[in-house]
């Protein structure tokens, strides 16, 4: 049974002995969690790697559809992203909580623009008729001037919808995470002895930035 | 040892195994026989261990005095140690009849089977095609698997063999039958409604019955019309769905004596089953549903499978069945 | 799983919170950038040292990684066990990968590649 | 002892609605409890009648077809693997008995997580919700393994299903997770991991399964669902895939899971043979260490789930021989347990019958295990009725023994009442001798060839099939009888004293049932968990 008691100005459940021991505690559990993150888009990344080495030339035909510049102002705008969460510790840490909110805040924006940037290369290829799998439609490819070459060009776009859909979806989960401890920050709810839900939803953001960084060379570069 | 395991082996392929049909087959029941002996003492030293101590030390009292013996590493590297050589031993063994079983030989007479839900064909060299696998008698045999729909799996228990055939690629195996007779062909990998059914048979017969049997199948094309149509039911695997013989559905509708009947369908209204209402029905299955009988139908559509003479002759063989 | 078992009951030895000076995350946010660029210019002149391109991309994205979990995330600064965790994950992925590749890539129409 | 402080986690706070928002460890593992009861009831009830219908075959005149047709059977057939083995066998013995009892004996108040640990059955049961609603939308028939290209051409709710497995999958990591930290982070002063009571190390090696093989199962799941909305084709051989690589990744988790399966299973039976013979644990470093070794080799075997399933002979033999390795540390559990019986005071009230059933039954399916590892004789015994005798005699004869020993074991600790000992007895005889019955001559038939998920079957297989499914009615009463004591224990049990078996572990030395915060004061672990001195 939970109840809690207060510790130095934390709330630290009953089962634990003190701060550190619920805080380390709660850092293995969210470090546990991200392993199952990272089993997740392995198991997309095995199969990518695996068909792109059976079907070179039409994982090649793939690529050529998308913009590495696009790519590239996402990869950066994700990398600052990243650096703007860790300040969002750090100033919490240093005892700066409003400073900790505006990281946070940019931290969200700065999602927000990759997505937005998602959203144009999404609507651009659906124009085209770059759809997934089977949907893929090669007549509106044609009138594009763009015949398509390889018969199975739709799994490309499965892998690269399902890859970069699962990736956005954990970029709007990242977003609303960290508005959320962003609000509690607000309400004053962290200090330099406690902002463990931060640290965890920045976890999990760097996640998301780490999977992108794979991300990004595996679709748009090595075609 | 090797009587021995002769001996286990003959009385277990009369009892608890099917006939032995190729020599891969005695190797595999040999390793087996072993297996079952090893499977048998351990489980005697394990269960009977188990009883005789139950019993032995059975609580007297409440307070009953047990020794306290914690562990001995002796006993448990012995217990580690001994098992991991059997498995070595087995696993080795198994290695070696799968390497068999795996390398092709390179002279073998070659068949092509495809299954289909729910059935397979074998195609000959000279592009005879039929239901029944026919095999010549101690000749190397290699089928080489193909699927047109989901994962089937070829399987011969009396050959110990089986393969799965897999769509859009081609797997093979292969055998050398020793034994005359005929021999039963289950699909081991589930593959929907009639998975039970697939079941072909696989004769083994003497070169020479092998090669007359080739070539009359080949002289199909001079058949009586209605006769290849027949033929073509049974490689069709229309069978395995519908009755010839009597009026009993079976997945589908019984075809016997159906040609000319009304029948009511759940489209609404009934339809009279003429040459364009079972041409209609083999090529759209899906057009008319007969009451009664599952909505969207089971049956495949043939259309682009078969030639116009094809299903003519289909046809007047449905007519024929009085 | 043995570098768990050094963990049973210390008070939180490790868990004191480090906390890393904003120099260094500005050094890290630079070298991701830089490397970011250094990915796109390799990519631009790849027809150059084409078979080598893939491993100079992820090269440069493990680096990538590497930073970001090192600092980022801090763990450099985590417990070990953390680390074991952290990586089990990477593993597990190694050997699904390792065993998918060694089936399809010697599978064979004819014979045996044994 | 004494008298407690507070009253028992059953009466602390009433209310229907108070058992739903608990976080009390012990009340979620009873709200898993009546999940899992009724989810087997369930799954059992197919299982009669896929028996029922293979009675006799089809053909035969005195008994007609009992499910109308091969698409029945197999959906029948599809419900019985899945409910079993996502509803009732995965969450079986970790969640409700490793949720009870892992706090407990270690010395914790709680599992590290408590809010996690709630929402893990509320997540467990939408997905199994979203299951049981496929049932009445468009019944499946893929068999519980999806295996493509056929799951993505049935007619069926497959999507629904995949999503409702997705579901309960995240569940199973959330109750993983939570054991892990538990078990590293909340270990009463004194506990060391070389202390703790085998089951918990059971437990805990599987938490470590659960949260490394299920995201794989996640995601293959999710690509799944995306092949029949969108066809990604990366299973659909039509669209250029591969679906051996879909068995890959489904065995990728699904091998685990096996071990998910079994492992707290030989934990219960740990605490059971030494609570039952008083004596201490034969090689306690041993079977703590093994039940890691086969959690670590189980990520490594998968393939020999696809020796003729078109994967190449090198990988065929690698995973043969590996699959050889896992054989070992389950003999030494199976000798060390056989040791420990050795010199003790051995008695025969129901716990210890299940054990020494488990024991019986689970060596047959062990052995029956190696010999389906072996690459040529597996080619012959793959897929048919062999296979489904085997993992019966360790899915069943295994862990279902063990949950059912490790219920009566613990119920005068979860309850505080007794159980009445002669209808458990009685119980276990007729599961027994019917399991045996039931499933035994499934050997032979798989050895006479006859594939599994077969709706009908040729003649020559009759005799067998009859008496096998006798055995399933036998096992149906057993149960029934189980079902009894369960409700006369519950409804008019004598009041259990703290420690009935004279049992050395921690979860026994506080009040039956426990308070709230389990310990009146907080324990101090001075020795190992079985000084039977």
């Amino acid at each position: 049974m939970s109840t809690s008691r207060l510790i130095n100005g934390v709330e630290v459940a009953s089962h634990f002995r003190d701060v550190n021991h619920q805080y380390s505690s709660n850092k293995e559990g969210i470090w546990l969690f991200m392993v199952t993150e990272i089993l997740m888009f392995g198991g997309l990344f095995v199969g990518y790697i695996i068909f792109h080495s059976l079907y070179p030339e039409m994982f090649a035909e793939g690529a050529s559809y998308l913009d590495w510049k696009m790519g590239f102002v996402n990869t950066l705008v994700l990398i600052f992203s990243s650096f703007t969460m860790a300040l969002g510790i750090y100033y919490n840490q240093v005892g700066q909580p409003k400073r900790a909110t505006w990281a946070l805040a940019i931290t969200v924006l700065c999602g927000a623009i990759f997505m937005v940037i998602k959203y144009f290369e999404y609507t651009h290829k659906f124009h085209m008729g770059i759809f997934p799998g089977r949907l893929i439609n090669p007549e509106m490819m044609a009138e594009h001037g763009h015949p398509m070459q390889h018969a199975n060009l739709g799994m490309y776009f499965g892998f690269y919808y399902c890859m970069s859909g699962l990736h956005g979806i954990h970029v709007l989960i990242g977003m609303g995470l960290i508005t959320w401890v962003m609000i509690r920050n607000i309400k004053g709810e962290f200090n330099p002895k406690y902002y463990t839900p931060i640290e965890g939803v920045g976890i999990f953001w760097h996640i998301v930035d780490l999977i992108w960084i794979f991300l990004f060379p595996l679709l748009y570069l090595v075609g | 040892m090797a009587i021995w395991t002769l001996l286990m082996n003959k009385a277990m392929a009369d009892t608890f195994m099917p006939a032995q049909g190729t020599e891969i087959a005695k190797s595999v029941d040999n390793l087996y026989a072993f297996l079952v002996v090893v499977s048998f003492i351990s489980c005697a030293i394990l269960i009977g261990g188990m009883i005789y101590f139950a019993m032995k030390y059975k609580r007297k009292s409440a307070n009953d005095k047990t020794a306290y013996i914690t562990h001995d590493t002796r006993l448990e590297v012995l217990w580690s140690v001994v098992p991991l050589i059997i498995f070595m031993v087995v696993f080795a063994w198994g290695w070696v009849i799968f390497h068999d079983m795996r390398s092709m030989p390179a002279d073998a007479l070659e068949i092509q089977v495809t299954g289909k839900q729910w059935a397979w064909t074998a195609e000959y060299k000279n592009g005879v095609k039929s239901v029944d696998i026919v095999v010549p008698v101690n000749r190397n045999v290699k089928i080489v698997l193909a699927s047109e729909d989901v994962l089937h799996s070829f399987y011969v228990p009396s050959f110990r063999i089986k393969q799965d055939a897999i769509p859009g690629r081609y797997t093979n195996l292969w055998f050398n039958a020793t034994k005359l007779g005929e021999f039963h062909v289950f699909c081991a990998e589930y593959c929907g409604t009639t998975h039970s059914g697939m079941i072909t048979r696989l004769k083994v017969v003497s070169q020479e019955d092998f090669d007359k049997w080739l070539t009359s199948e080949s002289e199909i094309g001079t058949l009586p019309i209605a006769e290849r149509g027949r033929k073509y039911f049974q490689t069709r695997a229309c069978a395995s769905c519908h009755n010839v013989d009597n009026p009993a559905a079976k997945v589908g509708p019984s075809l016997y004596q159906l040609f000319g009947k009304d029948e009511s369908v759940q489209e609404g209204g009934t339809v009279k089953v003429d040459e364009n209402y079972i041409r209609e029905s083999i090529l759209d299955p899906q057009a008319k549903h007969v009451t009664g009988f599952p909505k969207p139908s089971p049956m495949p559509s043939f259309q682009g499978q078969l030639s116009e003479s094809e299903l003519a002759a289909l046809i007047e063989y449905i007519k024929d069945l009085k | 799983m043995a570098n768990n078992q050094s963990h049973h009951n210390d008070h939180g030895a490790h868990a004191e919170p480090h906390v890393t000076p904003l120099r260094t995350y500005l050094n890290v946010g630079a070298a991701l950038f830089a490397l970011t660029f250094l990915t796109i210019i390799a990519h631009v002149f790849k027809a150059h040292y084409l078979p080598l391109a893939p491993f100079i991309a992820f090269g440069i994205a493990a680096i990538k990684a590497f930073l970001v979990m090192a600092w980022f995330m801090h763990l450099k600064y985590d417990e070990p066990s953390n680390r074991v965790i952290f990586a089990l994950g990477f593993f597990g992925l190694a050997v699904l990968f390792a065993f998918c590749v060694i089936d399809i890539f010697t599978r064979v129409a004819q014979g045996t590649v044994l | 002892m004494g008298h407690s402080s507070g009253k028992s986690y059953i009466y602390e706070e009433p209310g229907l609605k108070s058992w739903f928002t608990s976080l009390d460890h012990k009340r979620i593992a009873i709200l898993y409890f009546v999940a899992v009861m009724f989810f087997f009831l369930v799954g059992g009830i197919m299982a009669l009648l896929l028996r029922l219908e293979l009675f006799a075959p089809n053909t035969s005149a005195n008994v007609g077809q009992i499910l109308k047709n091969g698409d029945a059977y197999n959906q029948v057939l599809t419900y019985h693997g899945a409910i079993m083995v996502f509803m009732v066998i995965i969450p079986g013995i970790p969640a409700i008995l490793g949720n009870f009892f892992l706090p407990l004996q270690i010395g914790a108040k709680d599992v590290a997580f408590p809010r996690l640990n709630l929402m893990s059955w509320y997540v467990f049961m939408l997905g199994a919700s979203l299951a049981v609603a496929t049932f009445f939308a468009s019944k499946i028939d893929t068999g519980w393994t999806f295996y493509t290209p056929y799951s993505i051409r049935t007619g069926s709710s497959v999507v629904m299903m995949v999503v409702a497995a997705f579901i309960m999958g995240m569940s199973s990591i959330l109750t993983g997770l939570n054991f892990i930290v538990t078990v590293h982070r909340l270990r009463a002063p004194g506990m060391t991991m070389f202390r703790m009571p085998l089951f918990t190390w059971a437990i805990y090696s599987t938490a470590v399964l659960q949260v490394l093989a299920t995201p794989v199962l996640g995601i293959t799941l999710l690509l799944l669902m995306m092949e029949r909305v969108f066809g990604v084709g990366i299973f659909d051989p039509k669209l250029g895939g591969d679906p051996v690589l879909f068995q890959h990744f489904f065995w990728f988790y699904s091998h685990p899971a096996v071990y998910i399966m079994i492992l707290p299973a030989m934990g219960v039976i740990s605490e059971l043979i030494t609570t039952y013979s008083k004596k201490t644990i034969f090689g306690y470093t041993a079977i703590a260490l093994s039940s890691i070794g086969i959690a670590a080799v189980s990520f490594f075997v998968w393939g020999h789930h696809m020796f003729v399933s078109g994967q190449s002979e090198l990988a065929g033999v690698l995973f043969s021989f590996i699959t050889m390795l896992v054989g070992v540390p389950t003999a030494i559990k199976m000798f060390n347990w056989l040791a420990t019986l050795y010199k003790g005071s051995i008695t025969f009230s129901a716990p210890m019958l299940y054990a020494l059933g488990f024991m019986f039954l689970f060596a047959i399916g062990g052995v029956t295990g190696i010999i389906l590892a072996v690459t040529a004789v597996d080619v012959h015994f793959h897929d048919t009725y062999f296979v489904v005798a085997h993992f019966h005699y360790v899915m069943v004869g295994g862990t279902l023994m063990a949950i059912m020993g490790g219920f009566y074991h613990w119920f005068p600790k979860m309850f505080g009442k007794m159980y009445n000992e002669l209808t458990a007895q009685l119980s276990w005889v007729f599961i027994f001798i019917g399991f045996n019955v039931t499933f035994f001559p499934q050997f032979i038939l798989g050895a006479k060839g006859m594939p599994r998920r077969y709706f009908d079957y040729i003649p020559e297989y009759e005799q067998l099939n009859k008496i096998s499914t006798v055995g399933s009615w036998l096992i149906g009463i057993g149960f029934l009888f189980g079902l009894y004591t369960i409700i006369r224990g519950l409804t008019s049990g004598a009041k259990a004293p703290p420690n009935p078996w004279g049992s050395k572990t921690l979860e026994w030395q506080t009040e039956s049932p426990p308070t709230m915060h389990n310990f009146d004061h907080d324990p101090i672990v001075t020795a190992g968990p079985y000084e039977y001195k």
